[in-house]
């Protein structure tokens, strides 16, 4: 048992599973000897040696082709890709290859593969090292992808995602890498990939998000308690595929939802969870699904970057203008 | 000034067109009449089963087809080369490849014609389906060869590329990674002339496309790639370096795209008939045909019986296409994942109901 | 005045700006003397020589790149993708340079370009030859998203596309390159790239959809009539940015809505515009909003494909659906 | 066996570490005195300048920031060959060049200190911004190329990878683009020994990186990055080939990055002090000055004046960039498009609302 951060928590489980199960190997730009530039493979090169913890060449694609070659021999490759914003290359692998292998070949050959991607803006990094757009991945069939909120959560959805035998994008929240510590007990313990996490039990509104956003959502939660207003907190966790009834449950009971997200707007994953409201929950809906994201426009620079995340403030608003439109 | 590097590019021919041994060296397939024969079978075989499936496209039994009239010599010589346990990671056109590792024709047909189970077909079990993104089966070649090199397993990968793939990033990574990693892998550029409507010249002004290869300093070679013997020898050479450590050979294979791309081309429109009438008198069946003769190990008998042969046996292998039903349409989710998600059950639910 | 499909009016557009403006290039590949593997640049290197119909080595990320070399230098380049199956590998620079290019250097460079693939399935085409994935790109900020669905419609945006000074990305819906001829006047106007149009007008139920699935979604509409359902059909045509106005205002009037595309469905554009009722257009709602989509599966091989597409009938059966649910 | 295709890869130094020339040539510059102290002054400046930026990112002043340290000949004899018309498309770290051209001091550190502004440098409008995705610039160096030869301009683009960037896709395509289309352009490879963490031995196992250059065919040779003299020399007669016609060159430039990968990182982690020790005895600057001074060009009084001057010039520019006001909210809005579409009109509303 070790009170650690979240970065923490995905080196835990990447050596976890590299002690137990011989085909997992890690493989990217700096996880080796370096440890990552996030040090989320900090020391495990050390331990398991540069045969199992790899440094590759500087070649997204390259990366990913191997990765899927590497798990359709039965390894079980766990790649990173080093920003999200460096992850354009691989999409021609994960799209036409990780997500359709076992389906092109009816079973014959599978794709049992992670590649993790720190993404998500807020800590002070140059151009592309804050993007957020899990929701292409999200669209793209075949592919699980999962975004950890939590060091408990980073540890037990690594460890699931790196045992699931079909492929699975795990994009890690850096803004949060290391905001607090948790005791996370290193027994090998997975956590499921297909379903919500209810944050915050409350009775007035259904706060939805996921990765670094669960920030200041709960922060948000917290005031309103104050102010009267109960909001339940669900981080999604899984947002392909998505446990939609977990949500449309708890709008059920509340009647009213705000989707947090730092992404752009625009035919994103906080989209598809208000459309779903919009079909399968519409006469439980006492105020319009509102959205609190990040703008259409591109993640700025450091100098402008707050003003292009979601604030608890304006969660905050957002909650109190459907609280009055629905009261 | 100083020197720091020098590079050269060897052609390799062995069988030239009118059947006759030349080069340096007598490979020892040259002799084996016995194995000799048996790939000269093969290949007929690919090319009565190719002509039969353009027949069955033309007259709507099949989809698009891609030809592989002409490849024959170089695909099968890269198949007899290999060993089973070795991987192939092909493009979409390299039937004589797979035909020597066990792929059956059915499974070529049920694939072009639209169904998803031609690629779970009988060939090793571990190779690659067919790759449409161009170049991308480069990597996962890569990939599978680290596997190898990682699990210590004396294994292979062998890779193919067109002319005009060997522009495309993966392709070029794809060396690369064999040159950092020194992987047990061989790629086969088959340079059949054109990329579609876009001929050889216009990928690239370098003088071969073998010294891509060069670039990760791997050994990099060109053969002609009509002559059998030459692929094979020079494929089996580069797989023996592999397997004993020695790293990734580029070898370029210079044939020739008979045919149009596929049936859903047409070829007039931006080829030289002239052309075409000049890489036929070099394709590479007649020379292998011609070198068994001349060797008294064929004769224009067993010519006859063989392609009577091949016929039935490309029927049989139609009719177990024909005969083949229709997927279930729950087929589109089962195979989606090891276990279904559910907005993917009821999804499929949705499906079942709507077909009944 | 001349009677074309809409790939014939595809090639006249690319040939009215050729002729008209000397910056525009067209390139990819086959598209020279071949005249693209769809026709669609037929004629064209003949007629304006291959220093502006240009066959590039296959090699996309390099056409993409070349294209925003090109496009920053001042020139109007027209790329072409030879199917969206095979644009992964251009990702990398459209959202990472075509889309950001202005925004990062403060107006200094713009990205003037044009990437042309076509889309979608139904013709009986090998694997990835069939796919729908605008959702991508729509999510995409900076870059817009024009689909044409008629021949007139086809050359007045691609005009407007070819003319406009950022960057659009052009999907032309193949399954209808060769539906139906319609007269087109090549007289080199533009049609607005921010506008939906409504083909047909109605009071029970809004119909929304872009691309090839207008075919079906026309003939449920006829259909519907005759039964007493009158339905009005918007067709997005520019997915982003997107004309959210004109359909709130339509489901304003209908208090109904179906959405109909042929991609996927989760976290697609059908949730975007699902979405965006659930909120501004909540009020107006007599029903659940629906999607008619492709499952959540791979596009299978042709002798699937008519099974995952969606039809005429199911369009029908799920407007009749939501009529009985709020009737 | 025919040999089809032979290659070289040729290394060039002609001044030595100790201020020396060598080399079988004078190069013109060699011996232009006045040319050469006036970009010994750059170098010295470029250094001068990324000494300050380090300083400002320690004390909170400054973002993430990438050093020049050790590249300035490299950098600056790129630079100082290039014409203004020409098109340089760099990656993130080449500031001698860029100060050569015209872009400020200040500028740079707008970028690096989050501002979009700094991109809208002063230097040739026409010159690519600072680009993150790596290699990415190659291929759009390209398309500026083409755009040239179409328009039958005499200007040439000049763009820089690093050696870990030499194994990505966009760099090998880019070769193949000027291969194909015979464009006027020069790839420098700026082997400074470290992709972050992986050093170049894992990049590739080739002999040299600029042997990639071979797989299009272009002439590809290296050079010893630390002397100016050889990189001016050698980039100018590439630009002087592409200008008339010639083609694409590749270079490879050996030197080496004496500081961190970025001040985000820490090259004790993974890199010896001997091997960092070692390469300081070669870095470009010292052996300018001591050729200067060997041929009585420069003295230890001019040394002071130009450190004082440049100290001046970099507090100045340090200055220009403290005093930038922040950027307005809206700016996040108004350059994503020529006109601002309608949703992102109710965006910009409710972001300038929120920041009052
Ligand atoms: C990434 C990608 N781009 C484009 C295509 C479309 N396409 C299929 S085959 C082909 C030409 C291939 O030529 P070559 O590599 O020479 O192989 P050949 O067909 O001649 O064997 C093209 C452009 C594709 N399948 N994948
Ligand atoms: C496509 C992409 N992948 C990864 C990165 C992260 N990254 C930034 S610099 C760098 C190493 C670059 O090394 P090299 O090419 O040798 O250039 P150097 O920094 O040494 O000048 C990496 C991996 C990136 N910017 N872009
Ligand atoms: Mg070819
Ligand atoms: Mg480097």
């Amino acid at each position: 048992m070790s009170n650690i951060t979240l970065v923490e928590a995905v080196s835990l489980a990447l050596a976890y599973e590299l002690k137990h199960d011989n085909d997992v190997v890690v493989l990217g730009e700096d996880v080796g000897i370096n440890g990552g530039v996030f040090r989320a493979t900090s020391g495990l090169a050390q331990e398991f040696g540069t045969d199992r913890v790899i440094d590759t060449p500087l070649a997204e694609a390259m990366i990913a082709g191997m990765t899927v070659g590497l798990a359709a021999q039965g390894m079980k490759p766990v790649a990173e890709a080093q920003f999200m914003g460096f992850i354009y290359p691989m999409i021609e692998h994960i799209v036409c290859h990780a997500a359709r292998m076992r389906n092109r070949t009816r079973g014959r050959i599978t794709c049992p593969l992670v590649i993790r991607a720190p993404f998500g803006g807020g800590i002070h990094a140059p151009e592309l090292h804050s993007e957020s757009v899990e929701a292409i991945f999200a669209h793209i069939p075949g592919i699980r992808v999962v975004i950890p909120s939590s060091p408990s959560r980073a540890y037990g959805l690594l460890l699931a995602a790196i045992r699931n035998p079909d492929p699975v994008l795990f994009l890690e929240p850096k803004r949060i890498y290391r905001l607090h510590k948790e005791e996370v007990i290193d027994d090998g313990e997975e956590l499921p990939l297909d379903m919500c996490f209810e944050l915050r039990e409350g009775t007035d509104v259904t706060l939805v998000t996921w990765g670094s956003m669960i920030k200041e959502t709960l922060e948000a939660a917290d005031k309103l308690e104050k102010k009267g207003v109960s909001a339940e907190v669900i981080d999604v966790a899984t947002i392909s595929p998505i446990d939609m009834d977990t949500i449309l449950e708890s709008v059920e009971k509340t009647g009213r939802c705000v989707i947090i997200q730092e992404a752009a707007k625009h035919c994103s994953v906080s989209s598809e969870i208000s459309a779903t409201l919009a079909d399968r929950g519409l006469y439980s809906l006492l105020a319009p699904v509102k959205r609190v994201t990040g703008y259409d426009t591109i993640m700025p620079l450091f100098k402008l970057e707050k003003k292009y995340m979601p604030t608890t403030q304006r969660i905050i608003d957002t909650v109190n203008e459907i609280m009055e439109l629905s009261s | 000034m100083t020197t720091v590097a020098s590079f050269n590019v060897e052609y390799k021919q062995y069988l030239s067109p009118a059947g006759e041994l030349v080069g340096d060296i007598t490979p020892d397939i040259a002799t084996d009449f016995e194995q000799l024969k048996a790939l000269y079978e093969t290949m007929v075989m690919t090319r009565v089963f190719d002509t039969k499936a353009i027949t069955l496209q033309r007259t709507g039994k099949l989809g698009t087809y891609a030809s592989s009239l002409g490849h024959e010599g170089v695909h099968v010589g890269i198949g007899s080369a290999m060993n089973y346990e070795d991987v192939f990671a092909p493009s979409y056109r390299e039937y004589g490849v797979q035909f020597c590792r066990g792929v059956k024709m059915s499974e070529v047909l049920l694939f072009w014609g639209g169904d998803e189970r031609g690629s779970n077909f009988s060939g090793p079990k571990h190779d690659f389906a067919w790759c449409v993104p161009i170049a991308t089966q480069n990597t996962h070649a890569a990939g599978a060869a680290l596997s190898f090199k990682l699990r210590k397993e004396p294994r292979c990968t062998v890779s193919v590329i067109g002319d005009g793939g060997s522009s495309k990033g993966d392709f070029l990574e794809s060396i690369n990674a064999a040159s950092a990693f020194k992987l047990p892998m061989v790629l086969v550029i088959i340079n059949n002339g054109w990329a579609i409507s876009v001929p050889r010249e216009k990928q690239s002004s370098g003088e071969t496309l073998a010294q891509k290869g060069i670039g990760g300093g791997l050994p990099s070679l060109q053969v002609d790639g009509n002559d059998l013997i030459a692929v094979h020898h020079e494929v089996k050479a580069a797989l023996k370096r592999a397997r004993e450590g020695g790293g990734a050979t580029v070898i370029e294979a210079i044939t020739y795209r008979i045919g149009d791309h596929t049936t859903a081309d047409d070829a007039s429109r931006y080829r030289d008939k002239d052309e075409v009438e000049n890489a036929k008198k070099l394709e590479p069946i007649a020379r292998v045909r011609r070198y068994l003769m001349n060797n008294n190990q064929w004769s224009v008998q067993q010519e006859e019986q063989l392609l009577e042969r091949c016929k039935r046996m490309v029927e049989s292998e139609v009719k177990v296409y024909m005969d083949t039903p229709m997927p279930p349409v729950t087929d589109m989710f089962d195979y989606m994942f090891a276990e279904l998600p559910h907005d993917l059950v009821s999804q499929r639910k949705f499906a079942q109901e709507l077909d009944k």
